[in-house]
């Protein structure tokens, strides 16, 4: 398995999509595409559990190294663990299912789709890059292509949203910058690899100065609280696959680069700042919820919920317990797919009444069951429904947070727990709204979902459902992986 | 005192005096007057310092040349006679201030600075030393500048006439 | 039209100019140390040819239709001249006559649009402030002369012990280059001129004047100020941050594209500040590379702007709204042009402040390169506001389609594939480090 | 080719492996089948859920009723084989994990595990549960017939079968957690079934968030005990609790918070989440709203199934409660009292099926003080249940009977709506000729619930008082006023639906909606009259060992003359039409307001979130994200631009100023460098 | 007194700041060009003083201010005619009158 593919083939993708002469070809290249990325994941999936079930224990599997600046001791350096692996598998669900319900995309069809593909680029090169510049360039390649997409083929405030987007991610981006930069010199290896980095002792003053540069670096992606403030406007105002992009992978890039990047080379740090980590997450889980509860318009509030989420991936990174950190990754992956489909539904609605404002809906089942289905779905899993991701997700992070015996972490985790019933209380009511109660006038003549969005959100549901039900094999991928940082975070002495 | 002394704060007061009017005369050709004394006055200071030669070349090219050039240059764009426009004066207060915070910096810093001497036999600054360096390949030697003046001059001369030769406007 | 065939021939000329400037790259020294190479130098020296070729095709079109283009030619050859010697200049005088050659006709050249009225203030302007600093620059120059005796780089700094007398002279030196290359506070001119200018004199100004002085002030400053180095390196941190700061101020409200681009130039050169400071070999290649990318990147932003200019005379970012709407290749060039210079992946530009930032960031001033970085965020926000002009904005009579001239095409084709390549191909850097050890 | 059938072998390898823990060979080759019990009503959900809109709209509720039936057989023939054949060694019911498998491992130890665990009250509960659903799913071939959504009704009933049974089975308290949250939705997808009614939207949605904020609850206790007990597995948790001196008990005892140890608040934030779904007070107020759904499944899950999923949770727990008096104090009172209250309330309620509700609340909340009065003596360290075990067992049996004649009392009401169209008492009266089965089962039913001998509700009942009597005084008076307050409720209930005045029944009515709705109505009642008579204490113990449930008919007497003057009181006061009631109520006018109103614990409830919840958490949250955060970010871009336009005018355009500025900077940098910055 | 080094110094300084002073206020473009003359000239008395009195032994200093006589030159001749096309286009060489672009 040649992990350049999974670069080369969105490049290629994204080529020929600037080739084709009418959009009709665009479109069927982005799907062609973004299947063989699905194909690939895939294929990568089943040759990891390959290595794994041949006694394969290296870290990292399929590495590669080219050299790539040497001056610098900067090399192109790939490799794939457990969690990259679940990364990966996630983007390319959320890539195809993206594709798909940008079918009517008409306004500038071939930079929309180039685009998008070019986003996935930038995951997919974030998600296999064991080399921190590389790391960072991928990073940094996704946030344009947003900011384009937002601005070009939102609507609302989209201006103002694509900018505080792109501003606000560069901004992390600058402090994740700044703190590579620490690492590279104080480390005293002047190297950006990862794992040179992770088998060197920093010294705990670069630490102490580098961690809280890279975690709120990466964290301002991942909607840490105060600087989720992006999240509610760039995702209300996207497109409907800006979103789901946005939400579903991208906000993944700062929950994969807390852990992967900020924990894992930094113990000391990381423990420094649990604390203040942990403090943080649960205000952005709560507060994420409460203020979901007041939002009217569907997008905000997945957008908040999109928080509330998210909070749990750093939560489970805070908590610096392996099942926790099990656990945020889960949700990760969860959180993705959960929240690219609901982005997905809330685009369909939209398309067909006009409006995302659920208290304008109302019914909506009755004219279109198979949407308001998938809402229901999505809504379960959103809720922590078993059978669902989300389920599994949430309550890895629980058990893993409940760990710690002190009052502190268990304020947090109980605050945390109590979530579930906010998130309850406006899922509920957005459904409530918008599919239940009776049927609003001049809705009546309203379509069902097409093949397209069938089809999109079926793959989606089918990667909730394939989560929800069977964990274990996700558990399996992830579980080891996690480990490796665990044994790096008790390599270190306590305080 | 000497008679050089006494001379030499001639020319300085010269020098100065002339510089200051220069620079705060109301007539432009005043000025353009005062600016040749001025620079009469530095060339006398050359002479003074017996560098024969460099003050020829400034009464040539400053006194002959460039004075010549001014003057000729306020015929064309000046009507004759006219004051120049007063300076607000709180332009002329910070200029002032700012002048003098300058000349007070650097001259404390030159009069704290103790300058090595050498004792090394002098070059004498005669014509022919200085012919000899500013043809010269080899070390201390000045061709090649001389070359890169002259190059210069040319680009100078070439967008002198470029952009006053240009021809007459075709809009209004 | 006998400049069409003027122009072609001097096009190819200059291609030959810089295609040969590879193969004189031997290190020594001719007239007794006044003029020295080495292949550094004559890479140096090749950016700057390679930038004067691309000026000459991207702006062909205005070149054809002047009545002065082979004075134009004249002039800005005799800067690249200028700007050659001085990079070579192994003593303070060879320096300050180069320096003079690669300014004074710029001055002419700035005034080569006669009939606008901009266009001689602009002139004006720069050619007094260039007088001013060049006074600045003799009195410092003299300065150091009385107190070393030498204006010869390999003897100074054998001579140099950091006494006050020399910080001022120094300050006075320093400040000089700071003029040339509109570090702030001495930038000023630097967006008047650059508007009034005619476009090609524009982007000449900022793209080569600015590339040769940043070459020759690392020399000065690594290798002649090389004592004083604690000091010039403060100086240098303490302007870098302010140069960031304020030209990313400045450019936030510009209207005028040109104006636009010089204040985005003087925060470009607040991040070569950053990467100057790190005193090291790092310092050199990071700066002489991130030359190269800007050449690239600041070309071809100048180059759409000045297409554009040309066919509408619209100059105003606001006019920009829906570019893309006719002319989505020059937007793409634009657009490629100004991430390049934002340092967005996968531009060159991104590779070229990030080592120059990795560079800064080797003496361990983590708040220096906070500074820096946080920088790039504003500096993102005013890019991003054209390119939304472009992209993004409606606009009832967007610009028509922009016929563009086959050697501008070229031109813009040349920016876009550096813009692209010098990134990624880390040969290229590789090479310029493996010239600078 | 051989790539495909590698992958495909790894595919299953990966998402179909079942890693099975233990399958006991304990004498029936029958353990898979355990598994179809829960699966076939789950295929039906999956079969009628994807495909019953468009291909098998009509024969849904046949394809449905077929699984059930299968399971149901299946059921009904383990309950034989387990309690007659394999169940009993040495004298003990014995628990038995046939079937167990990883489902997802947190640590070492502590895993979800997804497992069949057999013991006497899973037994019980797999029997009544498919019963009850098979005789709903019959009753509502005709009830729903002609609905719109009649084969989604049939996937929800199916999915909520699943789900119950799922609980019923778990092996793992988190796989009961996991059924308890499927149960929770498949309740909300009933009871909103008419979504097109606003009221009904609410109720579903109302059910949802209350039993939600209960199963955080739940939750928590969960994660208290496996923190403490390092497993989840009940078995497991089981032996590692009681045991005295174990190091789990010991670091459960010893780690406290608020005075309470963390066992006993285990136990406590369990029975909260119990005490949701079973609609204890004061997590009631869901379920009367949630009548809202179609009868048939307020028969289903509000009568036999789903409410007493708490019941069986704290029965389920019950070795780990009865470590820990302070929980066993706890689900006492909450249980007493929740039983007054709810009788109280239902006594004053006009719609039928919302008595019928605050009936179901009051007799959980029987079976919940009889769980509670049953508490162990922890004196000596280990466990003994003899004595006081009674109330587990009459609690068992208590759910057992009343499963059967809730179901039975509610369909009977699902017929009477079904043929009058309405829930409102007003609306009823004089139906007994026109529905003579439905009026003889639900006398039946009332009977049975008002504990009138020989019916079923006698027995059980009588045990739960005699448990009660032996606990304290006390709460055998509450638990016998209750009683006597059930006979007159439902009384009252029957003589306004069955006597009272005349009705005019308005052109040609359907009868009693035929054999499909009259069958389970039979069946039910034959249950309700005779199912008293088995010997429960025989099978379901705390212990496992049969107990000889000891019949005193001089404790009897008191019970059942309360009941009956409860009944006569019904009667007097109902039977014919007069204005007594009203009079009694005039007379009553506070009270019997406040219980109309259900003692305004809606109000407080909305109260609570609305003005609360909504208005100084949620509203202030949004405030400050939109202002405070946002703020913010948008201060420092605005702060820029501001700089931006105040210095401006250093960009003056005159020359001679930028030449003042650059000598000032020269002069600057001199100075700070000469002087200052060395 | 005998006058040396620093009284020459002196001298150039003043004229200098003076030259300086010249360019700040003046108006006239003409009178600023005559302020930067002013400055050279101070420049090349510092040059000639230093190569008379501190390093007599070589002639950098010479050279240097004949170099800066030349460069002077040049620099005036270009000045004036870029402020004589500004007379032509302004109609006034009035610095104030040339502030069209600013901000």
């Amino acid at each position: 398995m040649n992990l350049i593919l999974l670069i080369l083939l969105p490049l290629l993708t994204a080529v020929l999509i600037l080739l084709m002469r009418n959009s009709q070809q665009v479109k069927l290249t982005a799907l062609i595409g973004s299947v063989a990325q699905l194909a690939l994941a895939f294929a990568l999936l089943l040759a990891f559990r390959n290595e794994r079930v041949a006694g394969n224990e290296a870290q990292m599997l399929f590495e590669l190294q080219y050299n790539w600046f040497p001056a610098w001791n900067i090399s192109f350096h790939l490799g794939v663990d457990g969690i990259s692996v679940a990364m990966i598998l996630l983007t390319s669900f959320v890539v195809i299912a993206g594709v798909l319900v940008s079918w009517n995309v008409t306004k500038m069809t071939k930079e929309f789709f180039f685009l998008l593909i070019l986003l996935s680029l930038g995951a997919y090169g974030f998600f296999i890059s064991l080399d921190l510049f590389i790391l960072f360039f991928f990073l940094e390649i996704a946030v344009i292509p947003k900011y384009l997409l937002i601005g070009i083929w939102g609507s609302g405030k989209k201006e103002y949203a694509a900018n505080k987007l792109a501003l606000m991610l560069m901004g992390g981006s600058a402090l994740v910058l700044v703190g590579l930069l620490g690492v590279y010199f104080g480390s005293h290896q002047k190297s950006f690899d990862l794992i040179t980095l992770a088998n060197t002792h920093i010294p705990v003053e670069v630490q102490k100065i580098c961690f809280p540069l890279l975690f709120v670096g990466f964290g301002v992606f991942s909607a840490l609280f105060p600087f989720h403030t992006w999240v509610p406007d760039g995702h209300s105002s996207a497109p409907t696959a800006g979103s789901m992009f946005l939400a579903g992978i991208s906000m993944k890039l700062g929950g994969y680069g807390c852990l992967r990047v900020a924990t894992y080379i930094m113990p000391d740090g990381a423990k420094e700042y649990a604390n203040i980590i942990i403090v943080l997450s649960t205000i952005a889980i709560l507060y994420g919820a409460f203020a979901t509860m007041m939002q009217k318009d569907l997008k905000y509030i997945n957008a908040y919920s999109s928080v509330s989420h998210c909070g749990f991936v750093l939560l489970g990174i805070g908590m610096l317990t392996k099942t926790a950190m099990t656990g945020a990754v889960m949700q990760m992956v969860s959180h993705g797919l959960m929240t690219a489909l609901f982005f997905a539904v809330i685009g369909m609605i939209y398309e067909r009444t006009h409006t995302r404002q659920v208290n304008e809906m109302g019914g909506l089942l009755k004219v279109m069951p198979f949407i308001t289905t998938i809402l229901f779905i999505v809504g379960f899993c959103s809720l922590g429904l078993p059978g669902l991701s989300g389920f599994v997700a949430e309550m890895t992070v629980f058990m893993g947070s409940w760990q710690h015996p002190d009052p502190f972490h268990r304020i947090a985790t109980i605050a945390a727990c109590m979530s579930i019933v906010v998130t309850a209380v406006y899922i509920l009511r957005a459904i409530g709204q918008t599919a239940m109660g009776p049927l609003k006038e001049g809705y009546v003549n309203l379509s069902d979902a097409k093949w397209n969005e069938k089809i999109a959100a079926i793959i989606l549901i089918g990667g909730i459902i394939a989560i929800g039900v069977a964990p274990f094999w996700l558990n399996d991928l992830i579980g080891p992986a996690t480990q490796i940082i665990m044994n790096k975070l008790a390599a270190v002495q306590p305080k | 005192m000497s008679g050089s002394t006494i001379i030499f704060y001639m020319l300085a007061a010269l020098t100065l005096v002339s510089g200051i009017l220069a620079v705060t005369t109301r007539q432009i050709f005043r000025a353009a007057i005062f600016l040749l004394f001025s620079l009469i006055g530095i060339a006398g200071l050359y002479f003074w310092m017996q560098y024969d030669f460099v003050a020829a070349v400034q009464i040539v090219v400053y006194v002959g040349g460039i004075t010549v050039l001014i003057i000729f240059s306020i015929f064309l764009t000046q009507q004759a006679g006219e004051l120049l426009p007063k300076q607000k004066i709180g332009r002329l207060l910070y200029s002032a201030l700012a002048a003098f915070c300058g000349f007070a910096l650097t001259m404390v810093q030159l009069c704290q600075h103790t300058f090595k001497t050498t004792t090394e036999q002098p070059i004498l600054p005669t014509v022919s030393n200085i012919g000899d360096r500013m043809l010269s390949v080899e070390e201390n030697g000045f061709a090649l500048p001389f070359e890169v003046v002259s190059i210069l001059l040319l680009a100078a001369m070439i967008g002198c006439i470029v952009i006053a030769l240009r021809s007459k406007p075709t809009t209004a | 039209m006998k400049n069409e065939k003027l122009l072609s021939i001097i096009q190819f000329l200059l291609l030959g100019n810089f295609i040969v400037g590879f193969f004189f790259n031997q290190t020594g020294t001719l007239f007794g140390g006044l003029f020295t190479t080495n292949a550094l130098m004559a890479f140096e020296k090749s950016i700057l040819s390679l930038g004067v070729y691309l000026i000459s095709l991207l702006f062909s079109d205005w070149l054809k239709k002047s009545e002065h283009m082979p004075e134009f030619f004249i002039l800005m050859l005799a800067a690249l001249l200028g700007m050659f010697f001085m990079i070579s200049s192994g003593s303070l005088l060879m320096f300050f006559l180069s320096l003079e050659l690669s300014t004074i006709p710029v001055a002419a050249m700035a005034n080569f649009d006669l009939e606008k009225k901009i266009s001689s203030e602009a002139s004006m302007k720069m050619i007094l402030s260039s007088a001013f600093s060049s006074g600045i620059l003799l009195f410092g120059i003299s300065l150091i002369y009385g107190v070393t005796g030498t204006i010869n780089f390999a003897e100074i700094p054998t001579l140099l012990d950091g006494s006050p007398l020399q910080i001022l002279a120094f300050v006075f030196l320093f400040t000089a280059f700071a003029f040339k290359l509109s570090i702030v506070p001495f930038h000023l001119w630097t967006a008047d001129v650059y508007e009034g200018a005619p476009m090609a004199v524009t982007s000449f100004l900022s793209v080569i004047s600015k590339g040769s002085i940043a070459f020759i002030l690392l020399t000065t400053l690594y290798k002649v100020f090389a004592p004083m180095q604690e000091i010039w390196y403060n100086m240098v941190m303490l302007l870098s941050i302010i140069t960031m700061i304020v030209g990313n101020l400045f450019a936030l409200r510009q209207q005028n594209i040109k104006r636009f681009l010089a204040f985005s130039s003087i925060a470009q050169v607040g991040f070569i500040l950053v990467g100057l400071s790190s005193n090291s070999i790092q310092g050199t290649s990071s700066v002489v590379y991130f030359v190269l990318i800007y050449v690239f990147s600041n070309l071809a932003a100048f180059g759409v702007a000045g297409a554009i200019a040309q066919q509408t005379g619209k100059e105003r970012i606001d006019d920009f709204r829906g570019l893309y709407q006719h002319n989505p290749f020059i937007s793409w060039i634009l657009a490629l042009a100004l991430f390049s210079l934002a340092g967005i992946p996968p531009t060159a530009g991104f590779f070229g402040k990030l080592f120059l930032i990795t560079a800064g960031a080797s003496k361990g001033n983590y708040l220096f390169i906070i500074v820096a970085a946080l920088n790039l965020i504003i500096s993102l926000y005013y890019y991003l506001r054209v390119i939304r002009a472009v992209f993004m904005d409606k606009n009832e009579h967007p610009i028509e389609k922009i016929i563009l001239n086959p050697s501008a095409k070229l031109g813009m084709i040349i920016c876009g594939a550096g813009i692209v390549l010098v990134g990624l191909l880390s040969c290229i850097y590789d090479y310029i480090t493996a010239l600078t050890v | 080719m051989i790539e495909v059938i590698r992958i495909t072998y790894y595919i299953m390898n990966e998402f179909l492996q079942i890693r099975l823990l233990q399958v006991l060979p304990i004498g029936w080759n029958f353990g898979w089948s355990l598994l179809l019990i829960p699966l076939l009503p789950f295929a039906g959900f999956l079969l009628l859920g994807l495909f019953g809109r468009k291909y098998i709209k009509n024969s849904a509720g046949i394809i449905a009723t077929a699984l059930l039936l299968v399971s149901t057989v299946l059921s009904i023939y383990i309950a034989y084989v387990y309690f007659f054949e394999y169940g009993k060694v040495m004298g003990m019911y014995q628990k038995f994990v046939p079937i167990q498998f990883t489902w997802l491992e947190f640590s070492q130890g502590v895993s979800i595990d997804f497992g069949v665990l057999i013991d006497p009250i899973s037994v019980m509960m797999l029997a009544i549960v498919t019963f009850i659903s098979l005789m709903v799913h019959i009753y509502s071939l005709a009830y729903m017939k002609g609905d719109e959504r009649f084969p989604t009704y049939y996937a929800f009933l199916g999915l909520f079968t699943f789900s119950m049974l799922g609980l019923v089975m778990a092996s793992n308290i988190f796989q009961m957690y996991i059924f308890w949250e499927l149960v929770g939705v498949s309740s909300f997808l009933l009871i909103g079934y008419y979504y097109n009614k606003p009221s009904a939207v609410a109720a579903c949605k109302k059910a949802f968030i209350v039993t939600r904020f209960a199963d955080l609850g739940f939750l928590l206790g969960i994660l208290i005990l496996s923190f403490h007990a390092g497993t989840l597995d009940f078995n497991t948790l089981v032996q590692r609790l009681t045991v005295d001196g174990s190091e789990e008990l010991h670091s459960a005892y010893t780690s406290t918070f608020l005075g309470a140890s963390a066992l006993t608040w285990a136990a406590i934030l369990i029975f909260i989440g119990g005490a949701g779904k079973s609609a204890m007070f004061p997590l009631h107020v869901w379920l009367p709203d949630a009548m809202e759904g179609p009868t048939p499944v307020s028969a289903l899950i509000h009568a036999a199934t789903m409410v007493v999923a708490g019941v069986y949770l704290v029965a389920r727990m019950f070795p780990i409660f009865s470590m820990s008096e302070g929980a066993m104090h706890f689900v006492t009172y909450v249980g007493i009292f929740s039983a007054l209250f709810a009788a109280l309330i239902a006594c004053t309620q006009t719609d039928i099926k919302r008595v019928l509700a605050y009936s179901t609340m009051s007799q959980i909340g029987f079976m919940m003080f009889a769980l509670g009065v049953s508490g162990s003596n922890l004196k000596n360290g280990s466990l003994n249940y003899s004595g006081l075990g009674a109330g587990y067992t009459a609690a068992m049996f208590h759910l057992f009977t009343h499963a059967i004649f809730k179901a039975l009392l509610f369909l009977g009401a699902g017929s009477v709506i079904h043929f009058i169209h309405s829930n409102e008492l007003k609306d009823m009266g004089g139906l007994r000729k026109y529905l003579p089965i439905t009026n003889i089962t639900f006398l039946i039913a009332c009977l049975a619930i008002s504990g009138v001998p020989p019916f079923a509700g006698f027995f059980s009942k009588e045990e739960i008082l005699l448990a009660a009597y032996q606990h304290k005084a006390l709460i055998y008076w509450i638990a016998l006023i209750t009683s006597g307050l059930t006979a007159f409720y439902m009384f009252r209930l029957y003589f306004l639906i069955f006597w009272n005045k005349g009705t005019i029944v308005h052109g040609e009515h359907h009868g009693e909606g035929g054999f499909a709705m009259m069958l389970p109505l039979v069946l039910l009642a034959v249950g309700a009259a005779f199912a008293g008579f088995i010997p429960f204490g025989n099978f379901v113990t705390a212990d496992g060992k049969p107990m000889e449930v000891v019949f005193h008919w001089q404790f009897s007497i008191a019970p059942v003359s309360i009941a009956l003057a409860g009944i006569f009181t019904a009667m007097w006061l109902y039977r014919k039409q007069n204005n007594k009631p009203v009079a009694i109520a005039n007379s009553l006018n506070v009270f019997y307001k406040a219980g109309y109103n259900k003692f305004y614990i809606d109000e407080l409830y909305l109260f609570i979130t609305k003005k609360i919840l909504f208005n100084l958490v949620g509203r202030p949250a949004a405030w400050f994200d939109k202002n405070v955060v946002d703020g913010m970010v948008n201060l420092t871009g605005n702060t820029t631009q501001l700089i931006s336009e105040k210095i401006k005018e250093f960009q003056s355009g005159k020359v001679q100023q930028y030449a003042i500025y650059f000598l000032a900077g020269v002069i600057g940098l001199a100075v700070v460098f000469i002087y200052i910055w060395k | 007194m005998q006058p040396g080094l620093y009284h020459i110094l002196f001298i150039s300084a003043a004229l200098f700041f003076i030259g300086v002073f010249g360019f700040f206020t003046r108006r006239n473009l003409i009178t600023i060009l005559m302020s930067v003359e002013l400055v050279l000239n101070s420049v090349n008395l510092n040059f000639i003083a230093f190569n008379k009195y501190v390093w007599p032994h070589k002639m950098d200093g010479l050279f240097f201010s004949i170099f800066v006589i030349a460069i002077a030159a040049a620099e005036a001749a270009v000045a004036i005619a870029i402020i004589i096309n500004l007379y032509r286009s302004h109609q006034s060489i009035d610095v104030e009158n040339a502030e069209e672009m600013k901000f």
